[in-house]
């Protein structure tokens, strides 16, 4: 059974929900002196009159919003959801994109209405608690980065890395320093230059060595009294870990620029490294990523960004402080005394409070000897998918070293006219969501797979022997691969019509042309 | 550690294949001096979920939440009352858990949603194309205003002086490092919006004029008249919805000529959060302006068999493809709030949207009369949805703290939104939701009556 | 990907929980003085010594109990759950045995601490609130049957019956009448006979005209001094309203017996007849099926049961009763004054509290209104369905005028060989649930639609349409259908096999002979 | 009405298929005189989502719920920590909207659950066969009295002292009708178990005799000896466990010999919900008894391609098929309850199970060698799990109300539970579990003192 979308199956009469009073605002038309003289079919003592409050922009015509009812509505989106595949249904051995387990008690807490059901602007005196969430949840990503402060309001991890960016802009410009160059490595993620030239930087790319690590020789001939900052990802998007990366940070700061850490790889290291000894002056941390708050099919995600004592008094605006034993929340207008150097504020209200009780629970159930387990099995389990698969699949830099959290590999040994996209594809047949593809754009054809500390070895044995089993095909020019696949909800999708004759609306069928 | 699956005897058997010795060996590649050898010192150890959950519950006992009192809370952040199958749907393992389809066979569950919350939300605001939503409205609106200046290329952006001051305050932080150029003065306490005066400061420079619909005093405007005065300087008019739900009651801005509608989604199915998660709406009047939005779009297409399907697309604007030249450097949207969006609507339809918007609109008539007759208050509109100003003869942020204590959560004071003074002070924004009940706005007018005495 | 047992996959050592202290109690063996001298790998000062107090009982051997991590258990559980249809899926139209909407709200209050976090044994003063829900529900079914009191303790519909049987039986105990037969109808539900015999009485059939209803002329017939009881379930199982019913009742009554009604199709009539009108006795109301409560694979159920005057001071232990303002519960201890007749305790504790709330919420949500316009709905549905299909499909009773909640068809009109079985399954390949099949008993290869008012025109058109093309495929001997299902998660199962040789429990394969 | 998906449009529509004039006219074969015309009198109309989930929380928050107060009641229903992930899974729609896997095909999540449920309540219990679930203990238990009688064909059964009450009153009531023979009295205040007096009194008339384990009083009783003179007697030993934890570390019934062993499974996985549902457990020892079990089966089978596949099994035993004549007249089963108890189970494990008893057994020990220093007050059980009974000075029925108006419950009095005196009256049953915490014994004890003072 196909299903159909709302439009198709809701109607305007229908309706899910039963409001408290009955009689809705009716009316012939907009303008003219508003509601007086519109007809209420069933109008209360208190109702009467009232409609002339609206502006005279009371609205008439149809909006085109389909209700359905309750059992119609649980119907749909149970159908719909069942359509997808999920870390409750199997790996989702994302790259880059690191999808965990998201613990039930996370979401349990995250909905007591303690924190649930408060309003971002409520007197600080009865929000004291969610303050205090913020506070430790704020102390721990200090401890284990080493770092010294940290922004808590960025919405996403690109929002974190443009208020890295930012902090970085304003204390340069706070020393008088207009540079104009930031650096990135060709094998960051899109957001990293996308956000410098947001900020209104000139991007330059570093080369990478051929063991895929940025190339420090390359790296400190090119930085100068132009360069504001250097952007490195680390553990990069090839896997591994930046040997020299203290030596990177010591030739930038002596250079004058600043270091940003795109902290999207941080889940690797956590409770093993603390970046902070690392020399980098600030780094956004994915909360989804390292602290399993759920990506609900993109979003919503949450982007802290932990920064040296160099950086932090740029941090943006609102931030709590601790005066005492209370929480205060420091806003625009108690900046001039409190922070008189912040770049300004980045968001309405106070950031993902939402993922912060998730990440918090998360972080407390770990506890610091659990959050090292967690790094270790990610590396250990990464490792051992790289080094059961290098022998049918190429992987360019399995000799550099171990990888981090995720293992790198090429379509370089796949037969004539067999893609990466094929094997991805492949895999779907077989039950499993596919690695990242295509990603980074350094190496060909690249597949990234990350399992992640939260697969049991049995897991990742049924994965290898699935992905084995198509490299075999993928080498031996099996055609029957660009079919795949054929057992998902959709066989391929053609995304070229999509964007060639764009649809992004439902029109009904009456109105179509 | 109940979130690791791997055994000790697992850990071996797995090192063996690698050729490593232990787990630590595998990160020889830091170096040494930055590689602790044990558990990061001055945090906790693991604990147990219910050593966790009573930690997380004290906390949350420490606060006073909405449900616990009278409360009428708005401006930019709305308390509705949320049907229990949203939540229940939104936790599906396969919404909560799934990630950007970017495999789109599997995860038709998400996309087919996108689609329906995209025409959902355009047919909402009067426009024609929607984006399957951004972090939260006021980031939205910025994105607006960067849009307007691609269009346009102009960067002068004119702010109504009713636009949300946090909403005020990210354009600004984020024009100062793009170079653009933001007007905009705090309201003054009078009962119509300005939308009159902004027709007239549009000049050749002007990308668009950003006004707030209702606005952050709570005041209607039509902005018919401004629209035509933005298009015939070459601008664009940028309409900002805080409370979708008025829409229910109110003419759209696309309807009046609005050609970027953003909005804060969060008052439909997302509910208060202290702040967010929230969902940034965003949405166009003119297709061909579609090319030019940030943001990621689901749109239709057909399988290889021709049953129809959806995928992200247009994505050729987006950071992932264009790197330094996307449209926007966002990456992320909000999507699980989206979803909830998207099925509170559902529920709702336009039957329930009407109703709840009349409802809301009735009840805080009922609070404005009310309050009015408290001796030392004056409701400041004419016009007003559901959230109108009232004007004190003090301070109103200390009148609200007072009330805090007495148990009503009495709403935001313009002292805390404006705090440079300037005779806003004496302001306070009371928003009325259909969670409010008489019995409430009883419970409010006394205690004011009482404080104000 | 097939999903393996827990035993498969589950080992001794790994665990989905952290208990709060580590220590285990380890031994050597039990017996002899206990635990003193039991090594304890990590002795607390508290713990030391405490194995003696287990009365030298300490379980030594392993259990077999695997266990598996958070994630895993996740994983598990959510993919077999993928493998259910469900009324979240679609139709469910199983008649007999109603599966209407669970509405969500109703989860959530039946969780709220205030109810779900309460022990049975509370003294009083801290459940008032709870005994209020009883009291009110009690209100609610007391109103909607036009009866006398309630029973609430009964743990589901069967449970219901036998209540309402031991009431009758202890009543006519009462005045020293010791009757030994109960008289029921061939179509009446296993349940029914099953009961009465449990309670001691004999059972004799009553037969059923030609057009499916209670052969009056033949239960007067057969009353007499020796019947106690007639178990008579209206609207019947042939889904037709019992017309004489209350003829049938006033001669059960004149020959001093006493009338039980199988209440299990209350959901048709529920706000538009009131059972005590037409004179029974006793009816057990299943919660799940006329209000709502979740039945999760198979229950729990909840069966209150309503009484006439006449029975209502046999009811079981414990109650509810309101004195002045505050909520008593009669237990054994105040039996003798407040409960002299009452035939005794059923079961532990005071009922299915967790139903109650729900079916209180789905009450309210409904109110006197709603509730006739569900009973309306699910006749309507009913009606819609037989009428669409009886062109097709044998549908005996079809001339005895409208069906109430469930229509009935049966298989005459199918090639030989083709059987109702083959119908069900064939549905299955549709999407949808069959229907129930072979019952009521009286009707050859029946087939029993009940669609109930939860589901929309358009899902029930898709349903016909469906059966229509099956039932035209079953009326041309169309053989494929005994290949049906084919796209269900298996095909179909071998249960005499499984009858044959019983596999009850999982053997480690090591210890399977 | 928002459970009601029919329009009016629709309604018509149908009528006209139907060839009836309304909806009421579909009710003609109700007698006039009974048939209602408008809603029935003197109850409210149909009322919001908002409006019901006030009212049903107002009434709860009318209780005192165990969650608030240092808690201590055991007595046959037990308040351990569930694991959040176990409430998320049972609320999947596919399992808590699913029938009785009537059609295996499309139950295979349903049927392999309660497969796993069967084998792990075997396990725990150390017999061979379990079956899908019972209503609840108590009622598993008389079920178990009846199918002795129908295994040895005797109809008295003894049933110890140390039964729960409620237990041997459910067996009383079912006896009455049945016209089986129950012997019980109501337990002495004494340290040791009467099982040795029960093996004494084991005639050739007997059908069964059933203990409790740990009993009502807390108290451990080794079963082997009374295994032994029920079988040379030709009697079956029934045992019943209403707290499953102790079974992680106590040898199982099963092992000492008993026949049939029932129990309460609320403890794992279900929760208190003020007594329902809860979730019978029933096993026997020996395979040769499965026919005369009452109840569901699951059993393993394959399909028509020979892949494994689950299905409700030997079902000749049941109702629907047997009618009059069936070994019970259950239909429904616990199911719900039973995937509840799976899952917790699944997460505890062997090790976690183990855990688990070990520090509820523990913090029992701690709060009695506590409770004990209190004057008056004394530890009857020389051996205990998690639940031990005090003896004080005077009734402790009314102690127990006077702590709970100190905010402490503090265990199930026996004169609640043996309300004909006889001496016990005195006597407190306390539980204590992993959800007690050191400072809820201390703060016990200090109230229970000043209490007795």
């Amino acid at each position: 059974l196909e299903e159909p979308l709302i439009f198709e199956i809701g109607g305007a009469d229908t309706c899910g929900v039963d409001l408290p009073t009955p009689p809705p605002l009716q009316g012939r038309g907009p303008g003219g002196g508003g509601g007086a003289d519109i007809p209420h079919p069933n109008p209360s003592p208190e109702g009467e009159g009232l409609l002339g409050r609206l502006g005279g922009l009371l609205r008439t015509d149809p909006i085109g919003l389909p209700g359905l009812s309750e059992p119609e509505t649980v119907r749909h989106y149970t159908r719909l959801s069942r359509q997808n595949y999920a870390i409750d249904c199997g790996i989702f051995p994302l790259g880059s994109c690191t999808m965990k387990h998201n613990p039930r008690l996370n979401e349990k807490v995250a909905r007591l209405p303690g924190f649930a059901d408060l309003h971002p602007l409520q007197p600080e005196a009865t929000v004291q608690g969610a303050l205090a969430v913020i506070d430790q949840l704020a102390h721990w990503l200090i401890t284990l980065t080493g770092m010294d402060a940290v922004a808590m309001s960025p919405k996403a991890g690109a929002h974190g890395e443009l208020c890295g960016i930012l902090c970085i802009r304003a204390a340069l410009e706070a020393r008088g320093d207009m540079r104009e160059v930031v650096l990135v490595p060709e094998s960051a993620h899109g957001t990293n230059p996308a956000t410098a030239a947001f900020a209104g930087y000139r991007v330059e790319n570093i080369p990478a060595t051929p063991e895929g690590r940025v190339d420090l020789a390359a790296l400190t001939a090119r930085l100068g009294p132009d360069v504001a900052a250097v952007m490195i990802t680390n553990p990069n998007t090839c896997g591994l870990f930046e040997r020299e990366m203290k030596a990177i940070s010591d030739a930038v700061h002596a250079a004058g620029a600043l270091v940003y850490c795109d902290g999207a790889n941080f889940n690797a290291i956590v409770g093993r490294v603390r970046p902070g000894d690392l020399g980098i002056d600030a780094m956004h941390i994915n909360l989804h990523k390292t602290f399993s708050t759920p990506h609900g099919g993109g979003g919503p995600g949450s982007g802290p960004v932990v920064l040296s004592e160099a950086l932090a008094p740029f941090a943006p605006l609102p931030f709590v402080r601790k005066i005492g034993d209370a929480f205060e929340l420091i806003e625009e207008g108690d900046g001039s005394e409190a922070a008189p150097d912040s770049f300004g504020r980045m968001t309405a209200f106070h950031g993902q409070m939402g993922m912060f009780t998730r990440a918090l629970a998360y972080i407390l159930s770990h506890g610091a000897d659990g959050l090292r387990q967690v790094s270790g099995d990610a590396v250990l389990n990464a490792n051992y998918m790289l080094r059961s698969l290098e022998d049918v699949l190429d992987a360019p830099f399995a000799a550099s070293g171990p990888c981090m959290h995720e293992a790198l590999f090429s379509d370089r040994h796949f037969a004539e006219g067999i893609s990466t996209l094929d094997v991805a594809k492949a895999l779907i047949d077989e039950g499993f969501h596919p690695m990242t593809m295509y990603f980074p754009l350094v190496v060909h054809g690249a597949m990234l797979v990350e399992p992640t500390e939260c697969e049991s070895k049995a897991s990742l044995d049924q994965f290898i022997a699935a992905l084995r089993s198509i490299a075999e095909r993928a080498r031996s020019g099996d055609q029957s691969l660009h079919q795949a696949p054929q057992l998902a909800p959709r066989r391929r999708l053609d995304e070229t019509l999509a964007a060639r004759k764009p649809v992004l609306a439902y029109e009904d069928p009456s109105s179509r042309t | 550690m109940r979130y690791l699956p791997l055994t000790d005897a697992d850990r071996s058997a797995m090192l063996d294949v690698i050729g490593a010795e232990s787990i630590d060996a595998l990160f020889a590649d830091v170096p040494e001096a930055a590689r602790l050898s044990s558990p990061i010192e001055g945090l906790p150890m693991h604990a147990g979920e219910m050593a966790v959950e009573r930690h997380m519950a004290r906390l949350a006992a420490q606060n006073l939440s909405a449900g616990e009192a009278p409360f009428f809370l708005g401006a930019g952040a709305y308390r509705h009352h949320i049907p229990a199958s949203v939540d229940h749907l939104i936790q599906r393992g396969e919404f909560l858990t799934a990630y950007t389809p970017y495999q789109p066979e599997i995860a038709q569950g998400t996309l087919q949603m996108l689609f329906e919350f995209q025409t959902q939300v355009a047919r909402l605001f009067g426009c024609a194309v929607a984006n399957a939503s951004m972090y939260d409205g006021s980031t939205a609106c910025w994105e607006a205003i960067a849009m307007a200046g691609r269009v346009t290329r102009r960067s002068k952006a004119l702010l109504s002086s009713g636009l949300h001051p946090h909403y005020a305050s990210t354009a600004r932080t984020m024009a100062r490092f793009t170079g653009d150029a933001i007007v905009h003065s705090p309201p003054r306490l009078e009962p119509e919006t300005d939308f009159a005066a902004l027709a007239q400061a549009i000049d050749g420079e002007t990308g668009c004029v950003v006004v707030q619909y209702p606005d952050i005093l709570g005041r209607i405007g039509d902005m018919t008249a401004l629209a035509e005065a933005c298009h015939a300087a070459g601008a664009l008019l940028v309409a900002v919805v805080t409370e979708p739900v008025s829409l229910g009651a109110l003419r759209s801005p696309g309807e009046m000529g609005a050609d970027i509608v953003v909005g804060e989604g969060q008052a439909i199915g997302v509910g208060l959060q202290f702040g967010g998660p929230y969902l940034g709406l965003f949405a166009v009047r003119d297709p061909k302006h579609v090319r030019q939005m940030p943001g990621r779009l689901c749109g239709e297409t057909v399988d290889a068999e021709g049953k129809r399907g959806f995928v992200l697309t247009l994505s050729t604007r987006e950071q992932h493809i264009r790197r330094e030249k996307a449209t926007s450097n966002i990456c992320t949207n909000s999507g699980l709030c989206a979803l909830a969006f998207s099925i509170h609507m559902t529920l709702l339809g336009e039957k329930g949207l009407r109703a709840l918007a009349a409802e809301n609109h009735r009840l805080a008539c009922l609070a404005a009369d009310r309050l009015a007759t408290v001796p030392g208050v004056t409701v400041l509109n004419h016009s007003f949805f559901n959230e109108f100003t009232i004007v004190l003869e003090r301070d109103a942020r200390q009148v609200v703290r007072e009330l805090a204590d007495r148990g009503v959560l009495a709403g935001v004071s313009l002292g805390r939104l404006y705090p440079d003074g300037d005779r806003r002070e004496n302001g306070l924004v009371v928003a009325v939701t259909e969670t409010v009940t008489a019995e409430d706005i009883e419970t409010y007018a006394s205690a004011l009556e009482e404080c104000l005495r």
